[in-house]
């Protein structure tokens, strides 16, 4: 019983990195409808770069600024220099496009910091906590994570639905033309988009740091889980992401911890399957998905 | 003379057959006369030929992305390996049965792609490249497959008819390329014929392609089989090449190289197969020689030729948004015109360069006239885009 | 008001319209007539900037239209209403309404004007917190026209509101454009098949054929024209 | 594109000769000789090990500035293969076929190298000192010209396991180990000394960014008293801070590919540091059971230490100075000595002949197996206790084989560092 709880408190704190990258990936998937394979590569490079504020003596606190500063700006900039000129061409050019991504991304980090990954700080101690005289696989840094990714999804989530700026992004990620004639400038709100999701992914990174380390191909296993858990959650839904990946998170950690750590990965697979099996878009899509 | 090229006019068959003998030709000339790294480079640029010829069937002419193909390839690889280490059947044999046994996975991930579209079909091949080396690891499986090291393969032996000097690696390069003249030689028939036309209609419009009584389903599962056992050859062809079959060898990266390929060659065709391949095997040994006599410091000349590899796929699909083969049309379209438009001025003014349309919906392989013409509804500025990845 | 003068749209290869003229006057409602593929659904998505023409000019007031964006043409004071309306099936109701007049960043002035809206079309006020995706399709063209409105337009573009209405669902909506310009003062242009019940609130009307215009005259004139009527308008 | 394959294969074909002076061996010319090498640069295997291609080249560059060997300098030519065999074929084909090097030298990892291994045998390229642990490299009968040269990881298995059975008599011993040849070899090594009903435990991960939870959560549960790692250095600190987190604190012991204590201090610096204290290394690791073969890097008192980290202040100094940067300078110290003995004009031939014949002492602590008989590298190693930044040795060497032979004490001292990089002659 004790191991059941501990995979599926291992499986939880790593569910909900992966459903911090699977919603990045939803808020660009809806907006602009590109599969962004550059967010594994744009969350490593925002967490190298406060990895070299905490390197220089910055705080935690001012590291996990500037990553999530550093974020905002980048998935901007990246939309309007290398993604605004493939959003109207065929789908798979922007599937190129953010792939090409990845890989500069991924090269420029170990030009700049070498291959060798450093540590990186936990906010708070990755002691697990005790219950009744029984360590367990949950730290208070576990709990920060679940509280960080938690807060940002209910900030989303008040922005999207209680704020005008919520408004207009919504209307320019569900009918991009109509939102145009209401006078909505469509293309600030895809590169609003885009930033606020890198923004989201390089929380994703400062959080997932601690536990893989800082390296340029540290997170490359965050890109596929995170999209394993958007597609499973359904690419058209927020909170289907959350859920796809705590799912994800204790599928992973059950198969780990029962079945075989070497059938990780296909364990991944045999989950994505199932569910698309039973849904072929995800779980939370609407079944008359919309088709215009 | 008049009479064969009415001939070649006429028939696609006696096209692509003088097509095929053509490249053989060529290829016997090119690979004799090269040294035996340049005919490495050619079998790797052949095998991996097949790989993107078959991911172009199905991506580019049936609009059925696909992340797993280099999956399809370490089951052709091992399938080859295998068979060799087992029975020891001859080489075409052994080839055909990589395609084979590939065809037989391609049956069962057809069948579970069938159903899904967009990026969802995007994921579960994804998962499927990710996942599927992976089983080689796994203990009960370890024995036969090799675990992580994989397996070797002892290289083939050149006939000896060909003399006692002759290099192992033109004889690689022989297997490899006839592999690849005949992939491209049966795929070309395929998707001209009845076949093609329907995959292209499913593709378009899959609602008016069923409504006019092609089973969709089937037919897209028919294509994966073909593009799978397309890989497999590939993947054959892999492991008599490096003589290898290892989990190593089929990272993720590979499957997307493969993608990346379909795009810079042309979507959809299969000339811009063979460009996607050259490029595949080009662009990294270029780029690595440049870093090896950069003289930079460690860390950037280790890192150059991926951030080369990388800004050229940037480059390369916003330059060429049609792939090299639609670029090169491109310019001999524009070659064309100028040529008829001095003979005959244009009329009506063109008083702007951008008219509503000028990107191509989908997957476009030819200008067909429907795509030319189609509805205004279809052409906001940034409407439409989901369908079309969702096709 | 609005001057469109030798419009030239074309789709790749093929030409929707060739050269097309057109005037409205303040304050009228200025209809235009044709078969399916006519190109008057194109002249409007030109109008409203969503197409960029070869050659023409649309101007309004004096300002040429064609080289800015749909924003800033929509900030011009044009509303366009697209084709069965366009309404967002995501959004509710309420968030429909307030998109329309999000632009003019006036969040009083905006609430009012919502307020206003749910008066002037009561079945829109209670279903204000449901999802467009709820309405029916006479709901639908309500809530688009409405959400036209929000933002005050001085021009309004209106695409085939009769689309698959009921006639006497048709008849309320052209009657509310004709009031929208006698009592408020706006200006209509309304793109119509069924020339029948545009004609009877029209002040003017434009008859297209393969993107050409071949008639323009008082509303009244061409609904006497025996000979127009069938050749391009069927009744 | 065809006349420019046509051109290069042209010059390409020339074969072995046109360079005057040289002994005639492919790669040498009167001024230089030219290896090459296969190395992850980039990809999953970068991380640590990129750092060993660039540790040789400095120190080759070393040598070179202090004359070269008979006047040669050394040109080293590595690449870059990502880790995947595919790439591993081509690019050393390419360094035979194309670039016409001597040698293949310290290409590294398992299922990469063992691809071109019949490769380089058939074509007669000696292929030295490959960089990875594992028995299969000697095989003088079937590959006569590859030589291993780190000592193999049944041999360190059965070390490791022979001290902590002594160590730890009755204990419980739980592993964690890569699930390929390096861990798999590495356990062979352990049961061939550790009883059986001993071992509570056997868990094993796949590199690669999977969670390890559920392993390090199942060793703790076992209770295990001492827990030996075959892993690499990431998850040798991945499994410490797992330990941490269930307040788990078994005795470790660590396989050396796993333990140099300077890369495990940087991957564990952020965690549980000590306010103000002036202690080198991280308290994570203190106490660490490993062993070496070579010096280590923390060890400033050592003549191989200070000549390392000398040659790296002058051409690498943006690398950190750890376990890698003394594995690669040693190895390229080894192939010094190995050219030096091929003779004035080396030949392919020659060189495997003259480490057929050879008894090289240095950097390691240990002999090398060498022999007409064997091609395995170093035979042994010593064990020690991380203090600090550094592995304080415990006992004498110890040398055995990778079968079932004894593990004997070996009593010579280690020797001195040349001060200009190159063995006196001899």
């Amino acid at each position: 019983m004790v191991r059941f709880i501990n995979l599926t408190l291992a499986g939880i704190t790593s569910g909900v990195v992966f459903a911090a990258v699977a919603l990045a990936l939803v808020l660009i998937w809806r907006s602009t409808r590109i599969v962004n394979f550059a967010q594994g590569g744009m969350l490593m490079f925002t967490t190298f770069l406060a990895w070299s504020v905490i390197d220089r003596g910055g705080s935690y606190w001012l590291a996990l600024g500037v990553a999530l500063a550093s974020g905002l700006v980048l998935g901007a900039v990246i939309e309007r220099v290398a993604v605004r000129p493939v959003e109207n061409k065929p789908p798979l050019n922007a599937v190129i496009v953010t792939l090409g991504l990845f890989v500069l991304l991924q090269a420029s980090a170990g030009m700049i910091w070498g291959d060798t990954p450093h540590s990186y700080p936990p906010a708070f101690t990755i002691k697990g906590l005790s219950v009744g005289g029984t360590r367990l696989l949950l730290s208070p840094f576990d709990l920060f994570v679940i509280g960080a990714v938690a807060a940002v999804m209910m900030l989303l989530t008040l922005l999207f639905v209680r704020t005008d700026l919520g408004l207009r992004l919504r209307a320019s990620a569900f009918a991009p033309e109509i939102a145009r004639l209401q006078g909505v400038r469509v293309g600030r709100m895809l590169t609003l988009g885009w930033a606020l999701a890198a923004l989201v992914g390089s929380l994703a990174g400062v959080l997932i740091a601690p536990s893989v380390f800082v390296g340029p191909a540290q997170f490359d296993s965050m890109l596929v889980f995170g999209f394993t858990a958007a597609v499973i959650g359904g690419l058209d839904s927020p909170a289907g992401a959350v859920v796809g990946g705590l799912l994800l998170g204790c599928a992973l950690s059950y198969v780990s911890g029962y079945v075989s750590s070497d059938l990780v990965t296909f364990g991944a697979l045999a989950a994505l399957i199932t569910v698309l099996m039973i849904r072929p878009s995800g779980l939370f899509t609407a079944s008359t998905g919309r088709r215009v | 003379m008049g009479t064969v090229l009415n001939v070649l006019r006429r028939s696609t068959l006696a096209r692509h057959t003088a097509a095929a003998l053509a490249a053989i030709v060529a290829l016997y000339f090119l690979t004799t006369a090269v040294g035996p790294y340049r005919d490495l480079q050619i079998a790797q640029a052949a095998y991996l030929t097949c790989a993107v010829a078959g991911l172009t069937v199905l991506t580019g002419l049936g609009g059925q992305i696909s992340l797993g193909h280099g999956a399809f390839m370490a089951v052709g690889a091992y399938t080859a390996v295998l068979v060799i280490g087992h029975w020891g059947w001859p080489l075409a044999a052994v080839l055909a049965a990589a395609a084979g046994v590939t065809a037989v996975a391609g049956v069962v991930v057809g069948a579970v792609a069938a159903r899904l579209h967009g990026p969802y079909l995007a994921g579960a091949t994804l998962a499927f490249a990710v996942g599927l080396p992976g089983l080689a690891n796994y203990k009960p499986l370890t024995d036969e497959l090799g675990g992580q090291n994989g397996l070797t393969l002892v290289p083939p032996i050149p006939p000896a008819g060909l003399g006692e000097t002759f290099p192992l690696e033109r004889w690689q390069s022989w297997i490899a390329c006839l592999g690849a003249v005949i992939t491209l030689f049966l795929l070309g028939n395929l998707v001209r014929g009845r076949f093609g036309r329907t995959l292209r209609a499913s593709r378009d419009d899959e609602i008016a392609a069923a409504l006019s009584g092609v089973r969709v389903a089937r037919l897209r599962i028919t294509a994966t089989v073909v593009s799978a056992a397309a890989a497999g050859l590939g993947g054959g062809l892999l492991a008599v090449v490096a003589t290898l079959a290892a989990p190593g060898a089929f990272p993720l990266t590979l499957s997307l190289q493969l993608i990346a390929a379909i795009i810079i060659g042309g979507l959809g065709s299969l000339p811009g197969a063979v460009w996607g391949a050259l490029i595949l095997v080009y662009v990294p040994t270029w780029a690595s020689d440049l870093s090896t006599s950069s003289g930079f410091s460690h860390n950037i000349a280790s890192n150059l030729p991926l951030a080369i590899y990388g800004l050229v796929l940037i480059v390369v699909t916003l330059a060429f948004p049609r792939g090299l083969q639609g670029g090169l049309r491109d310019i001999g379209g524009a070659v064309r015109r100028r040529a008829r438009k001095r003979r005959d001025p244009a009329p009506g003014p063109r008083a702007s360069t951008s008219g509503p349309t000028t990107t191509h919906p989908g997957g476009a392989d030819e200008a067909t006239p429907d795509q030319a013409g189609a509805r205004p509804d279809d052409r906001g500025d940034a409407g439409g885009r989901g369908e079309r990845l969702r096709r | 008001m609005l001057e469109v003068k030798g419009l030239t749209v074309h789709y790749g290869a093929v030409r929707a319209l060739g050269g097309v003229d057109l005037s409205v006057d303040e304050g009228s409602v200025t209809a235009v007539l044709g078969a399916n593929g006519a190109g008057k659904t194109t002249l409007l998505r030109t109008v409203s900037g969503l197409l960029k023409p070869r050659a023409g000019s649309v101007e309004l007031d004096g300002r040429e239209l064609t080289r800015l964006p749909v924003e800033d043409i929509v900030r011009l004071g044009v509303a366009h209403v697209p084709q069965s309306g366009g309404v967002i099936t995501e959004l509710t109701v309420e968030e429909n309404l307030r998109l329309g007049g999000l632009w003019r960043r006036d969040r009083a002035a905006l609430t009012r004007r919502v307020a206003e809206m749910y008066e002037l079309f009561p079945p829109l006020a209670e279903r204000r917190a449901r999802t467009a995706a709820t309405l029916s399709g006479g709901e639908r063209q309500m809530l688009a026209l409405a959400r036209a409105l929000t933002g005050g337009p001085r021009l309004l573009l209106v695409d085939e509101p009769s689309l698959g209405l009921a006639p006497r669902v048709v008849a309320q909506l052209m009657a509310v454009l004709r009031r929208l310009c006698d009592e408020d003062g706006r200006t209509v242009l309304l793109v119509e098949q069924n020339a029948r019940s545009a004609l009877s609130v029209a002040d003017r009307a434009v008859v297209l054929d393969l993107g050409a215009v071949v008639a323009a005259e008082a509303a009244a004139t061409l609904a006497a024209d025996d000979r127009l009527r069938h050749a391009y308008l069927g009744f | 594109m065809t006349a420019a394959t046509l051109a290069a294969a042209a010059s390409g074909c020339g074969g072995d000769g046109g360079d005057g002076g040289g002994s005639g061996a492919p790669g040498v010319t009167a001024t230089t000789v030219t290896i090459g090498s296969h190395q992850p640069l980039t990809g999953p295997a970068a991380p640590g090990y990129s750092a060993n291609s660039a540790a040789s080249k400095a120190f080759f560059d070393y040598v070179n500035a202090n004359g070269g060997i008979n006047g040669r300098k050394i040109v080293y030519k590595y690449v870059d293969d990502a880790y995947n065999p595919t790439q591993t074929v081509s690019v050393t084909q390419k360094l035979v076929l194309q670039d016409k090097v001597f040698a293949i030298f310290n290409g590294l990892g398992t299922p990469t190298h063992s691809k071109v291994v019949d490769y380089l045998n058939a074509q007669r390229v000696p292929d030295l000192f490959v960089a990875s642990g594992c028995g299969c490299w000697d095989e003088p009968d079937k590959h006569p010209q590859t030589f291993g040269w780190q000592v193999d990881y049944i041999r360190e298995g059965k070390i490791l396991g022979d001290y902590i059975k002594k160590t730890y008599a009755g204990k419980k011993v739980a592993y964690f180990y890569q699930n390929d040849d390096f861990g798999q070899d590495g356990v062979k090594g352990l049961d061939k000394y550790i009883p059986k009903d001993q071992v509570v435990s056997r868990q094993s991960y796949q590199p690669g960014g999977t969670d390890i939870s559920a392993q390090a959560q199942a060793i703790a549960q076992s209770k295990a008293d001492v827990v030996v790692l075959f892993s690499i250095p990431t998850y040798t600190a991945l499994f410490r801070l797992a330990a941490l987190k269930l307040n788990y604190k078994p005795t470790f012991a660590v396989s050396n590919v796993g333990s140099d204590p300077i890369t495990l201090t940087g991957l564990l610096e952020s965690f549980a540091k000590k306010g103000g204290s002036e202690v080198k290394g991280s308290p994570l690791i203190q106490g660490m059971v490993t062993d070496g073969y070579l010096s280590a890097p923390g060890d400033a008192s050592n003549s191989w230490t200070q000549l390392f980290k000398k040659i790296h202040a002058q051409y690498i100094p943006k690398l950190p100075f750890n376990g890698n940067i003394v594995y690669g300078m040693s190895v390229a110290y080894t192939f010094v000595q190995a050219l030096q003995a091929a003779g004035k004009n080396p030949t392919r031939k020659g060189v495997v002949d003259a480490l057929e014949k050879s008894h090289f002492t240095g950097p390691g602590v240990v002999p090398f197996a060498f022999s007409e008989k064997s091609h395995a590298g170093y035979t042994g190693a010593v064990i020690g206790t991380i203090k600090g930044e550094n592995v304080v040795p415990q006992g004498q060497p110890l040398t055995t084989d990778d079968g079932d032979g004894p593990i004997q004490p070996y009593t010579a001292p280690q020797p001195q560092a040349p001060a200009n990089g190159v063995p006196a002659a001899g």
